[in-house]
């Protein structure tokens, strides 16, 4: 493993440190560990925050600032952080006007983001949850832990930290998020595999002439591995995995003020004449270069689908650690969404 | 049950975590992400730093701490399941010094049902729960018969060690391994393992 | 090789159809190859222009518009491109005030665009070039083609950019760029090869427990091979190689608007109490985070030596196609520079 | 030397570069990045598309169109070099159908004068040239022996292999090599390999 770290037990803490070196408007904090805007809490606004396991760089810590998350709870690599640090990072950045919590779907990041919001509910602060479940690799609600949540938070994260930072109310950031969840669809493909620091070595092998096709955004395996293809045949599989996916429901938690109420929430198949924002992303070691070869494609299939790409998001912005490989997000949108899309950001991780 | 058996109890988790780290590793790099033994040496870890603090409160003040402890530091989903555990298991025997096998029963139902809360884990979905559902059932049946804990715990380890092996042919429904679908099958569940390794040292700490 | 690419004739020519698909604010041209602005030329603004091999996106193509390049000449992977794009990129962005070429300092660059300027100004347009050498891995200039352009090409084409946006003449927009380049220092270190699509293998071999030190941006071996290290030593060397360089003497050739003029240059070392930018890139492959780690132990370095970091870059800005590695940029900083750099900027690669 | 001849040199030229493709750009791996081969051939390929269309051209068209397309299509240092090399040495001849042994000696003079121009290269940076420098200087002895070009390039082939083979020992200071330092000692330049295929089928259509 080669790695531009030094003692693998403080890697995440170490570049945390250099973030907040390297950007004084944001705040970060250890014990428990957050960051969040140096000029949190922002009275009267809906504070946004976001967490996971870290390794996904820029996300989450990255989208931290004007126009985006309010707060980020950065876990070790590849783990769920844990409800003490969404407690303290939730009252760092409440305003008065309550806390979304924007949470990926995985169950060590849903049970302790649950578990944030009954605590931070207990002390007095509104607080809603919404999930992200947008990965169309996972076929199944019934027998799985649901969709996993990809692609699809970087595009809400900035799409409701808009809506935030424009005076929404707690209740219309969430709906606004669980909109933009439904709304949304994302596929993955490795070239590689990714390695943690902390084992040292690849997580999966793969052989120099397989693609690792369906993955995650931590390594894991995917639906299946194919022979290396051309990128016109790789694209065109992950676009038509998206946008061929037929209607999708499953059961969602969401915390109803008092306690938790189960939601049956449907996403509609894409239709042709639909607007879309395509996102094609790097999975952390594919240069943006590949990533304009994935787009071509990208284009050539949403227009044979009768799908518009209204705007674009083309880079890394939700990446496995160093894994060579792309996803592929397209979002519907409707003038709402894209109002928010278009308005300003300035996070370390994305600007506008 | 003393409160000096329950902190020997701690003591002895902590130490077969640690003994136990690379396997429970294994099991969940198998069909999750292979950081269990990782997860649970941590948490157990950190539960040894908190005790000595509260090692002179009572048991309810103590099994909360574990929780509350195991809940900030393990993270995944491990670390709310069983923070959830030892939390609610000690909510329902608050105040107390010693425990009856009532309130043994009290305290595993109070906590393994805080674990079916969290996780919504129905029998069969190859998690930790079906591990202590049917713990929990055997336990009901003999808490009535005036056994004490000892004798109660040495009675259903055997059901919990049937429950475990119980997991290796199910398809996982919950958790990372789920993504597995049928290559699920065949495998103990990590966390399945990590609870029959509570019950197990309690008997040791009982004996 | 596993890349994103269908055929490998045709690498450079679809990442540019997938950047004109995804940037309609770009004009790309085929036969000769260029990229400009859509809205140009700008009538009364100098035009400031870059080019080179492919493979070091997003620069140059992508730092194509307002506030940063008018056009970019994109050669075959990391092959210079030739006079006949940039006669006709500096053609179509020709605003009437002239044309700044922004060279960096490899023969075949250096000669194509002093070819172009030729023409260029046979043409009757004003034309300047300047070039950019800032490799401090490069020791001799008697000995060796001199420095090498790298890091110091990004701040440049940020800052002259944004003083041509802001009405620079053309003989202004040149100084300000030699100074930039006076100012400017940069090492390199490889944790891998990268792989040349129409080689198909890496260009060169470095064990699993190796590193090449003082690399250039197309593969080339560096000054050395070490032992990989943490990254508190790597960074700290490539801090100090830039820090603790001395001053560097050089002959240049500039354009004098009727023929070439040499001008002897003397580059003055960091001095305690220097402004600097601190730019920490990444050379492809290598994800964002890490490179936090080395803007941790940068920081620290130049804390030690004196020197106060008053603006930062840290991301993917110049690379080598997917190498795994880094290099640092510290630019010496005065008013002028410093106004620029905060100067906004929109384009594909850099927004602010 | 007739255009006829020129055009026959043109076309093998371009076959020597097919041929010498892995070869030169071998020489160029071991010194510098790999590609002379590709670039050479790549620029020749195009010379030959352009060719048909100025071959009833006087000769300076046809060495300028060369010249230009080589320019336009080979990137690199080699292309500006070339380019400049035949586009200057079509100058030098303006108008000619045909090329006495004084029309050849400006011509290459004022070719090599542009490499010289456009590269700045020194005697002895191991650079192309240091094939062309002796080669004039020989040219410039036997031009006035009343030799024609057929003569006087056999003459001077000798004299381009010995330079092209001293280039071996010495240390670049120039183009791409120039970085390997001591390292690029004993390795033949690739440059100046290309530039000793020109003369040796040069003399190859005179023969
Ligand atoms: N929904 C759930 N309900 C109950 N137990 C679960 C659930 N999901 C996962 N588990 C348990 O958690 C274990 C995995 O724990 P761990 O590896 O520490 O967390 P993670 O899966 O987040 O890496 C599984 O083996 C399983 O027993
Ligand atoms: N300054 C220079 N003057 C003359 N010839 C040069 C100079 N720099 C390089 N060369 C020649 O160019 C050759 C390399 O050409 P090529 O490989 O096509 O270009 P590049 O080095 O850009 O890849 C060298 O072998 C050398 O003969
Ligand atoms: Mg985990
Ligand atoms: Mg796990
Ligand atoms: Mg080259
Ligand atoms: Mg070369």
């Amino acid at each position: 493993m080669k790695k531009l770290i030094n003692d693998v037990a403080n890697v995440v803490k170490e570049q945390l440190e250099g973030m907040a070196l390297a950007h004084p408007e944001l705040t970060v904090r250890y014990k428990p560990t957050f960051l969040c805007r140096a000029d949190a809490p922002i009275k009267g606004k809906v504070a946004l925050v976001s967490g996971g396991g870290s390794g996904h760089e820029p996300m989450h810590g990255g989208f931290v600032g004007q126009g985006m998350l309010d707060g980020a709870c950065p876990g070790e690599v590849f783990t769920s952080p844990t409800p003490d640090q969404m407690v303290a990072c939730a009252k760092a950045v409440d305003g008065g006007a309550g806390v979304l919590f924007l949470v990926k779907n995985y169950t060590g990041d849903v049970m302790n983001f649950e578990m944030a919001a009954e605590l931070v509910a207990a002390d007095g602060i509104k607080v809603q949850n919404i999930l992200i479940d947008d990965d169309v690799a996972v076929k199944d609600s019934l027998w799985t832990a649901g969709r996993r949540g990809v692609g699809t938070t970087v595009l809400a994260e900035k799409i409701v930290g808009a809506a935030a930072e424009a005076g929404y109310d707690l209740d219309r950031c969430a709906d606004l998020c669980r909109k933009v969840n439904q709304y949304g669809r994302s596929f993955g493909v490795a070239l590689t595999s990714c390695t943690v620091p902390a084992a040292g070595k690849p997580t999966f092998d793969l052989g120099e002439t397989e693609v690792e096709m369906g993955i995650g955004i931590h390594g894991e395996p995917g639906t299946h591995r194919s022979p290396i293809a051309p990128v016109d045949v790789l694209a065109r599989y992950a676009a038509e995995q998206i946008i061929d996916d037929p209607a999708y429901t499953r059961t969602v938690r969401e915390w109803d003020g008092a306690g938790w109420a189960d939601k049956v929430l449907t996403d509609e198949p894409f239709a042709r004449g639909d607007q879309v924002i395509a996102f094609v992303n790097s999975m952390g070691g594919t240069p943006v270069a590949e990533l304009y070869a994935v787009y071509r494609t990208l284009a050539a299939v949403c227009e044979e689908k009768g799908l518009t790409i209204v705007r674009n998001l083309i880079g890394p912005y939700i990446t496995s650690l160093d894994m060579q490989g792309f996803s592929i997000t397209l979002l519907k949108v409707d003038p709402e969404i894209l109002k928010f899309w278009d308005a300003p950001v300035k996070t370390p991780g994305l600007v506008r | 049950m003393h409160k000096s058996q329950i902190l020997d109890w701690l003591r002895r988790l902590d130490q077969v975590y640690t003994e136990k780290k690379d396997y429970l590793t294994d099991l969940d790099a198998a069909i999750g992400d292979a950081d269990h033994g990782i997860n649970m040496t941590r948490g157990f870890a950190k539960v040894m730093e908190k005790l000595p603090e509260v090692a002179d409160k009572d048991i309810a003040t103590i099994l909360k701490t574990v929780g509350m402890t195991l809940m900030s530091s393990v993270g995944g989903a491990s670390g709310p399941l069983y923070g959830t555990f030892w939390l609610k298991g000690g909510l329902a025997v608050d105040g107390k010094e010693a425990l009856s096998a009532e309130d043994f029963l009290r305290m595993i139902e109070a906590g393994v049902d805080g674990i079916r809360q969290r996780g919504r884990p129905e029998p069969g979905d190859k998690t930790m729960y079906d591990l202590w559902a049917p713990v929990v059932a055997a336990l009901k049946t003999r808490a009535g018969n005036g056994d004490d804990v000892a004798a109660l715990v040495a009675a259903i380890l055997p059901v919990a060690a049937k429950a475990l092996a119980d997991t290796i042919p199910l398809q996982a429904r919950k958790g990372r391994a789920s993504y597995l679908g049928e290559r699920s099958i065949g495998h103990q569940d990590p966390g399945a393992t990590s609870s029959y390794y509570m019950l197990e040292t309690l008997n040791e700490a009982l004996a």
